[in-house]
């Protein structure tokens, strides 16, 4: 964990909405790895006041990069920057995604700006691993497919791809996996991440999650990002510190 | 080195420095401790701690509002014994006051949980907070209540001879009211201030943002707020203050010390940035440099009105 | 034309909507004329009158804070006499309903300027301030405590017949308690909340930034606090309420109708953008449209806990 | 009086901290005189919160130019700015300089900032009247003569031009404007406008002096901005609207 103030180098709208801010920041860049995220403070005033959580979407040498849209006061402010203007970055933060377990195929599940950690994962794994990867949204807008490998995409709408949610979609596929020892790394909305925890649970599928929820601190000292646990109840896990990253057993969404 | 005598005294707590740590916000320094050097803060205080562990509240906690945040953590915490066996050993190594936050619903808890604590040396005070708003059967009850506060504080100081700090609620009309009882039931300091009552709302859910509705409202909003309480405690009564309330800087902390403030406590800036408590300790000897103060100790209520 | 239903109706006050004009950041109304059209307002809320002219306190009266700003005016104002003879003749060309508050420092003062401007028909309401920390023979002894402000109700509804609304002090630790009083003494509706006691001081003179040392603590950064208020009072007594409190857009103000408010206030954003009232009523038509309401008076106190 | 969203077409450091902002607004440029100020919100977050009010410094054609220093959020936020990015402006505000006068000599007596409104006023004037400028600082850097006439300098610490104030350095070259019918145009610190009080009415000179202190609304209503006035006790005049400029016989400084 460190604070660095880093230069924004460049900020594409990779499509409509969508916001790619590659940021000049060789020590962060050495340490994080895929499912990590960084707390970042995007002015130096009170307003916004606290850190905004993002996850590390790629690396790439001493750059890392960012994948947002503009939700509200703080990733506006984000978008706006200009060249070489500074961010303030506090991180790598959380645990990451797992990746010495056993499997030889990785599957993406992705539902909104849930994409955003996967380019980073699947620059890493694709010499090694079989990649396959369902990215879904409510609307042709909504899919991020960016840097993802063998994709498959699904819409609310019907307006892209499979009609129907993307666990669906996973789920439809999943018989063309059989031969294979599948590890399902899934992020999105709660919505979909329960519903990806079913189908994984049910058909005892090794599968983590990327969780999202409301952070102050981002490193374990403020307790404000509780998630219940499945087995001890008597405390519960911070997203934080504990996750983001969670296999999906481990975790009531 | 400089010749700057940053040190401050509260009752019988002798602090290096006037910068201390908020209750509730660095947890018990283990994560903390990743970006300064505990040695050099002035004192860190522990989340409030109750008899047994607490979970807290469900999600959600926290949400920023302009220029601060609410929060109801619902006092999450690991309770006495396992603060005691786990927590304690992690800061015996390090060379910073502990003071122990203690939170109950009860009086009976308030004095049971500070007998457990009063043996282990490495405690240097305590920090009775009878404010924690966020907490149903506790808390409210007792922060706006002179009968209370005076009760808590009586009993407490029967069980402890260490210097016994009363955190104070700042949702009352007259603080000092609640100060003047700390100070004639045995209480050696105030804290001033813990979060101010708040709420907010989703309004396309129409559902509250937080989990438990009604929050505590921390940050730079409440600064003058905070400093009001302050100056109005430090006009009336003669006992040490330790402030608290928004400070974001150097300057704010300066600020808290000119309106009467002993020590000062950082709260929600250690969220956005844990090395600040550092960063402060060299602008505020600078400050003081160029302000020809020789001791930080002079500043206290030293304002001109 | 729309067919949202925007009218709102406190007590016997029918207003055409419910955004009004915060009393002490408009004046009398002449100067935000130039920037809106009064007609298309809720209602206009006067610059705390008092019986005699005051001429308010020395500079420096206003200091800007984390998201929020400090007044101390000191009750600056023409007085009921000069009011009636030299403003209301402008207010008397605008079709908006006008509430004068009136400020004072005893409840024989109270009820004489209610009574001196009770004939004026143009006058549609009246709003007691019983809550200006500002004023020192007045102001907070009334505002935080029970039996004042019930007796401040009392004898000035003795008076008029005209929608009696209360402004009560945030400085308190159960608001609910006040409204209950202004209730039971015959009381139409509370406004909630006035400013809150803060202050602030320039650290290298050591002097306070406002000359009266404290200050009331205006604009989004109490936001919090105020929904809590008015939240704490539609949970526990049955009495129209008015929202006030850091107000800066459409949503702050749905946020206040949600948790309670029959109708709210704008204050401080009035110096930040005078025209702002009128662009949030087309906001908060929109939203109404969106979420399919024909009437904004469903929304008050529609919160799902 | 309007609310206007005008961009900034550019930002131009003329001395050292001390910056020019040429900004496009046609309209204000139409209305604004010398003397009158616009209150700008610099953000559209809250922080900061209130408006800042700045002088009108000059006006060129369709373009209004401010001089400012850093010298906290708001200041520095507005030095921030890149080109096209748009400032929030409310004005033109006040009352202005009174032209209207009998005079044929204007002596202008600015110290530090105080040299703001005064680019404006030489233009307007200066095909019709004599004009001389005496203008302060407490050291060099402080000196602002950006577009002025006729400069005679003074510091505190004796760095640039007359070693003592610019009043003082007025006064001794009153007698230089004996056949005159001369009018003070003063602006700077507030124990600066006193002294230029004393001397003028010492002297029974005419003198109007641009004043300064905190402001929220900038145009009447919130009664921020009170100021003693000389003759009738029982209100106070209020800066913002019945000055910033006000004839010293009027007010108490
Ligand atoms: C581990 C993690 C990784 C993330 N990665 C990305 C990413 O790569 N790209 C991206 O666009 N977004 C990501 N997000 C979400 C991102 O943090 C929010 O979109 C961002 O905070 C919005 O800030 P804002 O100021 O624009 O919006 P605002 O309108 O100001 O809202 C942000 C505020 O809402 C609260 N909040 C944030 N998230 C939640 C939540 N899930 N539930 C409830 N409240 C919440 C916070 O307290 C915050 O103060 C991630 C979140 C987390 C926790
Ligand atoms: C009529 C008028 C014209 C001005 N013209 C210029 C100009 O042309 N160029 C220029 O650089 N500055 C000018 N100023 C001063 C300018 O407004 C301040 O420098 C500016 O507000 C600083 O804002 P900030 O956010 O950078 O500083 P901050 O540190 O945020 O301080 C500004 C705050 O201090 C308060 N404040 C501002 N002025 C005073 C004061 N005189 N006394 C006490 N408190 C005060 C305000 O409440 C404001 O919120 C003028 C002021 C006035 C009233
Ligand atoms: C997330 C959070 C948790 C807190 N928990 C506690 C607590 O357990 N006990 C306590 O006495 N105060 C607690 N506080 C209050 C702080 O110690 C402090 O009094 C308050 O936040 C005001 O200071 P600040 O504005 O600097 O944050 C908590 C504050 C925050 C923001
Ligand atoms: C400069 C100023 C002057 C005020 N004067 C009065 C007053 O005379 N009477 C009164 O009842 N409230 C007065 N108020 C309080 C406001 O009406 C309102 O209750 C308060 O500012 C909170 O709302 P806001 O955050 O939207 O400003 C004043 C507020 C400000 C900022
Ligand atoms: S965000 Fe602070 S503990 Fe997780
Ligand atoms: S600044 Fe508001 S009245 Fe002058």
């Amino acid at each position: 964990m460190l604070i660095v103030n880093s230069p924004v180098k460049e900020i594409k709208e990779i499509q409509k909405d969508i916001f790619l801010q590659k940021i000049y920041s060789p020590v962060i860049a050495k340490q994080i790895k895929p499912g990590q995220f960084l707390n970042i403070r995007v002015s130096e005033t009170v307003s916004p006041l606290l850190r905004r959580p993002f996850s590390i979407c790629d690396v790439d040498g001493d750059y890392i990069f960012l994948m947002f849209n503009i939700f509200g006061e703080g990733t506006k402010i984000l978008s706006h920057k200009h060249i070489d203007d500074t961010v303030d970055i506090l991180g790598p933060l959380g645990n990451g995604f797992n990746l010495t377990n056993d499997f030889d195929t990785a599957i993406i599940v992705a539902g909104g700006l849930g994409s955003a950690p996967f380019p980073f994962l699947t620059r890493l794994l694709k010499d090694k691993f079989d990649i396959y990867s369902f990215v879904g949204g409510r609307s042709k807008n909504d899919v991020i497919t960016y840097n993802l490998l063998n994709v498959q995409t699904a819409t609310d709408d019907g307006s892209l791809g499979f009609n129907g949610n993307v666990v669906q979609l996973f789920e439809k596929n999943l018989p063309s996996f059989k031969s294979k020892k599948i590890k399902v790394f899934g992020c999105g909305p709660n919505a979909m991440l329960r519903a990806l925890k079913e189908v994984c649970i049910a058909h005892n599928i090794n599968c983590e999650v990327s969780t999202e929820c409301a952070m102050a601190c981002g490193f374990g000292i403020c307790q404000g990002c509780p998630i219940e646990a499945t087995e001890q109840s008597d405390k519960y896990l911070l997203v934080c510190k504990d996750g983001p990253v969670f296999n999906v057993k481990d975790v009531i969404i | 080195m400089s010749n700057i005598d940053l040190s401050v005294t509260i009752a019988s707590l002798k602090l290096r420095n006037p910068i201390m740590l908020a209750s509730g916000t660095v947890g018990y320094g283990n994560e903390i401790a990743e970006f300064i050097d505990l040695n050099k803060i002035g004192a860190i205080v522990t989340k409030s701690l109750s008899l047994k562990p607490r979970k807290g509240n469900a999600p959600q906690r926290i949400t920023e509002t302009p220029a601060g945040m609410l929060n109801a953590i619902g006092l999450a915490n690991v309770g006495v014994e396992v603060f005691l066996k786990e927590k304690i050993p992690f800061l015996k190594k390090y060379d910073v006051p502990l003071i122990c936050n203690i939170a109950a619903s009860s009086v009976e808890e308030y004095v049971e949980c500070t007998r457990m604590l009063n043996e282990e040396e490495t405690i240097k005070a305590f920090e009775i907070n009878v404010s924690c708003p966020n907490v149903k059967d506790g808390g409210l009850q007792f922060g706006n209540n002179l009968t209370a506060v005076g009760k808590v504080t009586e009993k407490v100081r029967a069980v402890t001879n260490k210097p016994l700090i009363i955190k104070l609620s700042p949702n009352v009309s007259y603080i000092h009211e609640f100060a003047q009882v700390v100070k004639d039931s045995g209480g050696d300091a105030v804290s001033a201030i813990n979060t101010l009552v708040g709420t907010a709302f989703n309004i396309f859910t129409r559902r509250p943002k937080i989990q438990n509705v009604f929050a505590g409202l921390s940050g730079p909003a409440i600064k003058p707020i905070a400093l009001a309480k302050v100056l109005e405690i430090h006009q009336k009564v003669d006992i040490p203050i330790i402030g608290i309330g928004g400070i974001m800087n150097w300057k704010d902390v300066v600020e808290f010390i000119i309106v009467g403030a002993s020590a000062v406590q950082i709260g929600t800036l250690n969220f956005i940035d844990p090395t600040a408590p550092i960063k402060i300790l060299k602008d505020l000897e600078n400050y003081c440099k160029q302000m020809k103060i020789n001791s930080v100790s002079e500043l206290t209520g030293s304002y001109i009105i």
